[in-house]
């Protein structure tokens, strides 16, 4: 905040990315001599207040996933039949015996596909790269490349709720079920319409209307998708790997 | 009832005349209107009540409130009267000095109420772990379930806990907490609804939890709130310093009937206390009289699906027996219904006669055990008598009486409200309420 | 760039050639509903925020009227269980979010641009969206009166209780949904203002420099940022098992109900906290003006303000006292919960300090400011008391409570919004309000109020719970209900005349063949008083320079050369002349409207019929569609898409 | 005014220069890449030694927190926004809120941890 307070103003139009232009800074020069002005873009600032916003958003997803997990858990343990009703026999089973539902995750598969993820991110800085560069072939590899990569998660997403349904958690019948799909699914949601930006950028390349005076458009639908990438880093480690 | 209104103090004594200072005109106007409110919260009548009372007055808080009330209010009056200038004739140049500020003034009032919220504090987190502590071991423990919308309590008489080893694994611990209520209650202990009846002079430990969504206990004159959770089991306790009827209300919004869940606590003195708990011990017994046997006979073909009384000879139906053995699940264990001076969710009397009111706390301590003795003569008006006529409608046409959902699960055969029954005619009702009468 | 709105970048009328969906192509007209409908310019829509929360306010209050009829006397038979249950609720609902905080926004909208010298918001099509979509979703919860009964589990809607099982008619789900759109327009909304706040100031002002009002807006907007994604998790949840059935608060599955309510007052009491400091930016503007002096610490009213903001965080659970969370959360709970009255103690003291030594003018504006400070402080009392959590267990869920938010929300945020309204008035519409009867209007209300919600605090504390259908005779409580219940209606007809005023003023104002307010009637101190009354539709002809705080006042007051301020020139003299020659404006738009539309249609699908979403999306499509290529320069066509595709990520 | 008008077009170049200085190059990118896998294959043989309490959940949270810092960092250039832009705002937006909903998710745990209250 402080930073922000002292950094004198400006902006004088909306015009976000006028990161230079604007009139520079008034003065005030308390903390450790940065002369500026919030010379931002609009567009990438709000794009960063968002993101903080869907901090918040996953922070009660994951932390309701956490909850109802534990819950569950404890439940199962303990015996209570309506929980041990809830999955079909043979998961309770291990379920109880291992203590946590570790037993219906294929890690490396889930592993395969996060990497799978984290390369997204690699491809997707590329584009921004290639476009601020003005290197059209580049970019549309490397957008095309990024929403590639989106969809095999997406559909390894899918293949993983098919099995998860398949063994019997079902979304209705359990708490963990209920929690489970309902994180995944959200994430999935945000890939998903991560991967729709793409593709809409993906379409403009090849109408050679993405140059270089546009690589704020693609870098704020990167940020975004490093964003959703880093929710899965969490729910990779959180939900997956920590039983 | 006791009139004798004397009040416990766990701190210093206040003198007469601190008491008195006018500071926190609200809090006088509050003590000044006292009289006749059963839920008054400045009449504490049990010791955790009176930690409460205490805790605003002896730590001063109502006094600072009162200050910092009059200074800004009286302030705020006096230096816009002060300062005021009529518009009209005022000359736009004639400026105040203007200030900007002053450091000295403003890190002044933030200290200030800092250090006086942080000297309330250690009194209030002193308190909030007072309340906590438990009482003594071998001093009585109740359970209380909350439903929509009525209070089930349960007294673990013979010490063995509440709970019964409902996963078979050999010991009554934590895991069979967990279960469902339905399966991991014990099925010795006694079971009432509406009104708890306690020990005098003795801390009462209360464990709470709720069968359906969350409702909140609370005897304003014995100690503050708890809710109770469905799923969590939430510890709170009541100590009533003299024997006496204290009315509370359901305070955590339920749904439909919340305004009509009320309840009471009975402080009987030692001996009556033990007269009542070994009654309640007692199973019912099979009615001779006509009336009544006829009552029975009813009572078994229409109410044993949802109620329990335990005379030993009720048949049960099938599923409810499985999984609730002799225990109420979904309305009130009428096994000792005619010991209870309130019922539904105590917005009804069961005998008329004095300080009958449901929602007063007239009612003498010393007739509640003998209530239903003290009802034989059912014409004298002073005299305690059975409320027939209030019953029969009640069985009659409950949802009538009392708003609730009154639908059957078509699973378990339990329903979640009392049904109404038009096909009894007046004169079975009589029997039926002739039958409620011998449940003492 | 251009995903933005480049309100001034537009060369507004070359919009010819491609027109997708050709019914809501560009808007020309320039009067009439249309204008208003497709407006995406931040006045018209801070106006419409206020029309929508009057609106608004009189079902909220219609509701607290029968209220308080019910409870005038006992055993009252005037509302069923059933109906006081739903009454109750979507007063508390209709009042919290969809009056005071459209109130909070109407004033941002209208003023922050002003105040910052800005000629718009970042975005101004998102504005709209954010003000329909807003609009639409009160609506859609307000349709549940008429569509099987209104929400009836109370304004915070506890689990288990709001689940199928137990309130199996679709009220909730209309209070579930409903605000969940609502919410949709309050992040894109507060996006958009910090956005603004931050990044489009006038050259020159320095956060340090801007007005106290616009400092707030800052804090309240982030509040909503942060905050509003945590109800609709919550939300979500409850949506995701009323409607799929799913577990999260099915207790027989193992579900643990505290969750709702941890989630609910994260979001919650940050919620109390942006409904009043709106209202404390408010009169941190009028009371310095009308008390001639400079507002007091201006440094420490920011600070403090941030300070609440930050820590209306960390109290949540103060809600939760007796809920069983343990003494350790409890006692944790209660300090920081107590320690919320510092900062707002050094506001109000601040006020009380700008008022000292100074040349008070006791308008209508200052009197409504001053009753804030005195009865706001009386609520924030009675909130420290609840803070001490020992005791809270004997207030909580009484009429104690009820009285805390009242005198903080009503006389507190509501007194405030109300002196802002007589004082923005002639800014806004170009006329005065009668002072007349709005010192009428202000006595009437004081002592209505008082006498409404005075009365709780006793009643509270004899221990009358509350969301109590009725009560008995024998429980003590009938004289102070009556109090209230009469107090009642003259703080109804006392906030009506609000209306009353506009209507006579604007009456005798053309009558009097509409004589100009000038653009600084009240000789004020910030940047919204250096344009004409009413703002022109450009605000400002070109951007001021900021070099002060309080600058145009500076402009008008100098020193001489003896050290003494004297007047230099009057607001009028120095107010720009609102030539907007040259200036190009946000084009209106119907998107925002038509986008905002396709969302409840989604709504209903997901109550009644899934059928019924296919339509409301292929609109959502088409509207996003027809909002990218709108502006129909090649620059443009592209990012727009974009842009709310991630909007989009916000909705789903 | 206009004479912002005029300017849009330029600006967006001129702010692209000015990433171009210090935007790191696509070998650094395939770096971090890189670093990123071996954390995770890392990460996910961690899980597989069989650990139980701090010593399996502690380093994994230490990891993700590295993965988490490096994508913020790198990928989302959060590392230039002192250079790009004075001031960190974005930095500052984003890890308040971060730290927000941590703190606060945080504590709700903790206050269930107390089932028996
Ligand atoms: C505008 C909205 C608003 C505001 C500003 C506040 C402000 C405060 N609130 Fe309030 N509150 C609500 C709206 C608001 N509240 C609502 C709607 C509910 C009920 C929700 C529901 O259950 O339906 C509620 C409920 C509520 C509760 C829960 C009660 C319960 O249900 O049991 C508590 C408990 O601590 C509380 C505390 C506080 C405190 C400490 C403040 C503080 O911020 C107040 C600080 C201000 C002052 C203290 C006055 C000025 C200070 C000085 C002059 C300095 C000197 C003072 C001292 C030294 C004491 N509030
Ligand atoms: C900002 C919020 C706000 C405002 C302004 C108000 C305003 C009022 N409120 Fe309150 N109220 C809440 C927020 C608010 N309320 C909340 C959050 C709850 C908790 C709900 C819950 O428990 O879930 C609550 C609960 C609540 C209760 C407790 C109900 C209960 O617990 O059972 C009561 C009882 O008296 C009450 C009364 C009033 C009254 C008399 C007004 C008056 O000030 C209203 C005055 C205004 C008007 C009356 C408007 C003018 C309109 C007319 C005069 C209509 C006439 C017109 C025609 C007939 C065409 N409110
Ligand atoms: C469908 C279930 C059901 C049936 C059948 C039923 N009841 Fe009830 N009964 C209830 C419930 C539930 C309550 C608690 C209602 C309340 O207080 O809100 C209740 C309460 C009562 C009470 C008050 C008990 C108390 O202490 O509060 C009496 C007496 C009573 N029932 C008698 C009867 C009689 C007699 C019959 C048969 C003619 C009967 N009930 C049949 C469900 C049932
Ligand atoms: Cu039970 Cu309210
Ligand atoms: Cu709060």
């Amino acid at each position: 905040m402080t930073d922000i307070a002292d950094s004198a103003t400006d902006v004088v139009d909306d015009v976000a990315s006028a990161d230079d232009h604007a009139p520079a800074d008034h003065g005030h020069d308390d903390h450790g001599g940065h002369h500026t002005s919030l010379g931002l873009s609009n567009m990438k600032l709000a794009m960063w207040l968002f993101l903080g916003s869907e901090c918040l958003l996953f922070g009660a997803l994951i932390s309701t996933f956490l909850l109802s997990k534990a819950r569950f858990i404890t439940e199962l343990v303990a015996g209570n039949p309506r929980v041990i009703e809830s999955i079909p026999a043979g998961l309770a089973e291990e379920f109880i015996e291992a203590g946590t539902v570790e037993p219906i995750y294929d890690i490396p598969f889930t592993s395969g596909s996060s990497f799978i993820l984290l390369m997204s991110s690699l491809t997707m800085v590329l584009a921004h790269k290639a476009v601020s560069e003005d290197d059209d072939l580049q970019t549309k590899i490397w957008l095309g490349a990024t929403a590639l990569l989106g969809s095999t998660f997406m559909a390894g997403q899918v293949y993983e709720f098919t099995v998860f349904y398949r063994e019997g958690i079902e979304y209705g019948t359990s708490l963990y079920g209920s929690a489970f799909y309902t994180l995944t699914g959200f994430h999935g949601a945000h890939v998903t319409g991560g991967i729709l930006m793409l593709l809409s950028l993906l379409v403009l390349a090849f109408r050679g209307k993405l140059k270089s005076n546009r690589a704020e458009t693609v870098e704020l639908v990167g940020l975004y998708w490093h964003f959703v990438d880093i929710v899965w880093v969490l729910i990779f480690t959180i939900v997956y790997l920590i039983p | 009832m006791s009139t004798t209104k004397t009040r416990k103090r766990s701190f210093m004594p206040r003198t007469f005349v601190s008491r008195a200072l006018p500071v926190a005109g609200a809090a006088l106007v509050l003590s000044a209107c006292a009289d006749d409110k059963p839920l008054n919260t400045f009449e504490p009548r049990g010791p955790r009540a009176q930690s409460l009372y205490d805790l605003m007055f002896d730590s001063g808080t109502w006094y600072v409130m009162g200050i910092v009330f009059v200074l800004v209010t009286f302030g705020g009056i006096f230096v816009a009267i002060k300062n005021r200038v009529d518009p009209a004739t005022y000359d736009p140049e004639d400026l105040p000095v203007q200030t900007h500020g002053n450091i000295t003034l403003e890190v002044a009032w933030t200290i200030l109420p800092a250090v006086v919220l942080a000297i309330i504090s250690v009194f209030v987190v002193r308190t909030i772990f007072e309340l906590e502590e438990p009482n003594e071991p071998g001093e009585l423990d109740v359970m209380v379930i909350g439903q929509q919308w009525w209070w089930e309590y349960r007294y673990d008489v013979d010490g063995d806990g509440f709970f019964t080893d409902g996963n078979g694994d050999g010991v009554v611990d934590e895991a069979d907490q967990e279960l469902p209520l339905e399966i991991a209650l014990d099925p010795d202990d006694v079971v009432t609804a509406t009104e708890m009846v306690i020990p005098a002079g003795e801390q009462v430990d209360l464990i709470l939890t709720s069968r359906d969504v969350i409702h909140s206990f609370w005897i304003p004159r014995l100690n503050g709130k708890r809710d109770t959770v469905p799923g969590r089991w939430h510890t709170w306790s009541l100590e009533a310093d003299e024997p006496g009827k204290y009315t509370g209300w359901c305070t955590e919004y339920c749904g439909l009937s919340h305004a009509r869940m009320r309840m009471s606590v009975i402080a009987l003195d030692d001996a009556e206390f033990d007269a009542w708990l070994a009654n309640q011990q007692q199973q019912a017994e099979v009615p001779s009289d006509p009336e009544a046997a006829a009552g029975r006979e009813i009572f078994a073909n229409q109410c044993v699906s949802c109620h329990v009384i335990d005379d030993g000879e009720f048949e049960y139906p099938e599923n409810f027996a499985e999984t609730v053995p002799l225990v109420s699940h979904a309305a009130p264990n009428l096994t000792h219904f005619a010991t209870r001076s309130t019922y539904a969710g105590g917005i009804f009397g069961s005998y008329a006669g004095p300080g009958t009111d449901p929602d007063d706390d007239a009612l003498d301590a010393s007739v509640y055990n003998q209530l239903s003795e003290l009802s034989q003569n059912p014409d004298s008006p002073d005299d305690y008598r059975w409320n027939t006529a209030e019953l029969k409608r009640w069985v009659a046409n409950a949802p009538g009486q009392k708003a609730m959902a009154s639908d059957v699960n078509p699973d378990t055969g339990l329903g979640r409200g009392m049904l109404p029954f038009p096909q009894l005619t007046d004169e079975e009702l009589d029997q039926v309420v002739a039958y409620l009468a011998t449940l003492d | 760039m251009a995903m933005m709105e480049e309100p001034l970048a537009l060369p507004s009328g070359t919009v010819a050639r491609s027109r997708p969906l050709g019914a809501f192509s560009r808007p020309r007209e320039t009067s009439g509903l249309v204008t208003w409908l497709t407006t995406v310019d931040h006045k018209k829509i801070g106006i419409m925020y206020g029309a929508a929360a009057l609106f608004f306010l009189i079902i909220g209050g219609i509701a607290a009227l029968m209220i308080r009829v019910q409870l005038a006397v006992p055993d009252s038979e005037f509302l069923s269980a059933e109906f006081y249950n739903q009454v109750f609720t979507m007063h508390g609902t209709v009042m919290v979010f969809l009056v005071v905080m459209p109130i909070g926004a109407a004033f941002a909208n209208y003023l922050m641009p002003l105040q910052v010298g800005a000629r718009d918001v970042a975005f101004p099509r998102i504005n709209a969206f954010s003000f329909w979509v807003f609009f639409f979703g009160g609506l859609m919860l307000n349709t549940s009166w008429f569509l099987g009964g209104g929400a009836d589990g109370g304004w915070f809607n506890y689990a288990p209780n709001n689940g199928i099982a137990f309130s199996p008619s679709n009220g909730i789900d209309f209070w579930n949904i409903g605000l969940f759109i609502a919410g949709i327009g309050s992040l894109t909304g507060s996006v958009n203002l910090i956005t603004t706040v931050l990044n489009m100031r006038a050259p020159g002002m320095s956060l340090m420099k801007t007005p106290v009002f616009t400092w707030m807006t800052l804090v309240t907007q982030f509040l909503l940022l942060l905050a509003i994604p945590v109800l609709t998790v919550a939300q979500i949840l409850l949506a995701s098992d009323r409607l799929f059935g799913a577990n999260f608060f099915n207790v027989e599955q193992g579900a643990d109900p505290l969750l709702w309510q941890h989630l609910f007052w994260i979001f919650g009491h940050p919620e109390v906290y942006l409904m009043i400091l709106p209202a404390f930016g408010i009169v941190s503007e009028i009371i310095p003006t009308f008390s001639r002096k400079p507002i007091f610490g201006y440094p420490f009213m920011v600070f403090s303000g941030i300070a609440i903001g930050f820590m209306g965080w960390g109290v949540w659970a103060h809600h939760m006292f007796v809920s069983g969370i343990g003494p350790l959360s409890v006692a944790a709970f209660t300090v920081a919960t107590m320690f919320i009255a510092v900062p707002t103690g050094v506001k109000i003291l601040n006020w009380l300090a700008t008022m000292w030594g100074g040349k008070i003018i006791l308008n209508t504006a200052m009197l409504f400011s001053i009753a804030l400070v005195i009865q706001f402080t009386v609520g924030g009392l009675s909130g420290v008391s609840h803070a001490m959590a020992a005791h809270d267990t004997q207030q909580t869920d009484t009429y104690y409570i009820v009285a805390h938010f009242h005198y903080v929300l009503f006389g507190g945020a509501f007194f405030g919004f109300i002196g802002g309204m007589y004082f923005w008035w002639p800014k806004a519409f170009g006329y005065m309000l009668s002072e007349r009867i709005g010192k009428l209007q202000f006595w009437l209300m004081v002592i209505g109020f008082n006498l409404t919600f005075g009365p709780m605090h006793i009643l509270g504390l004899q221990g009358m719970p509350r969301r109590m259908q009725t009560y008995s005779d024998a429980h003590g409580f009938n004289f102070w209900n009556m109090a209230a219940t009469i107090g009642s209606f003259i703080l109804g007809f006392s906030t009506l005349m609000i209306l009353l005023n506009a209507f006579v003023s604007y009456r005798k104002w053309v009558a009097a063949d509409r004589p100009n307010v000038g653009a600084d009637p009240w000789d004020a101190r910030t940047l919204e008083w250096s344009i004409q009354s009413p703002a022109p539709d450009h605000n400002f002809d070109h951007d001021p320079v900021v070099t002060s705080l309080d600058d145009f006042w500076h402009r008008k007051y100098q020193k001489d050369e003896n050290g003494v301020l004297r007047r230099v020139a009057t607001g009028d003299e120095l107010a720009q002349p609102g030539n907007g020659e040259g200036v190009h404006l946000p084009a209106p738009s119907y998107w925002p409207i038509v986008l905002a539309g396709s969302i409840p249609i989604i709504g209903y699908g997901v109550i009644y019929s899934l059928w019924l979403v296919i339509p409301g999306a292929v609109l959502m499509m088409a509207s996003i569609y027809g909002w990218a290529l709108e502006p129909a320069d090649d620059l443009d066509i592209d990012d727009h898409h974009d842009d709310h595709a991630k909007e989009l990520e916000t909705v789903s | 005014m206009a004479e912002q008008t005029a300017d849009v077009a330029a600006a967006h170049g001129h702010a692209h220069d000015d990433d171009h200085g210090h935007h790191p190059t696509e070998r650094h990118y395939w770096i971090i890449f890189a670093i990123l896998a071996v954390l995770t294959a890392v990460e996910v043989a961690w899980s597989y030694l069989g650990l139980e309490g701090v010593s399996l959940w502690l380093p994994l949270l230490v990891m993700m927190v590295a993965k988490f810092i490096l994508v913020a960092g790198e990928f989302m250039h959060l590392r230039f926004d002192t250079k790009i832009i004075n001031g960190r705002v974005f930095t500052w937006a984003f890890a308040a809120s971060l730290l927000l909903a941590v703190a606060v998710y945080f504590i709700v745990f903790a206050a269930f941890d107390t089932v028996f209250a």
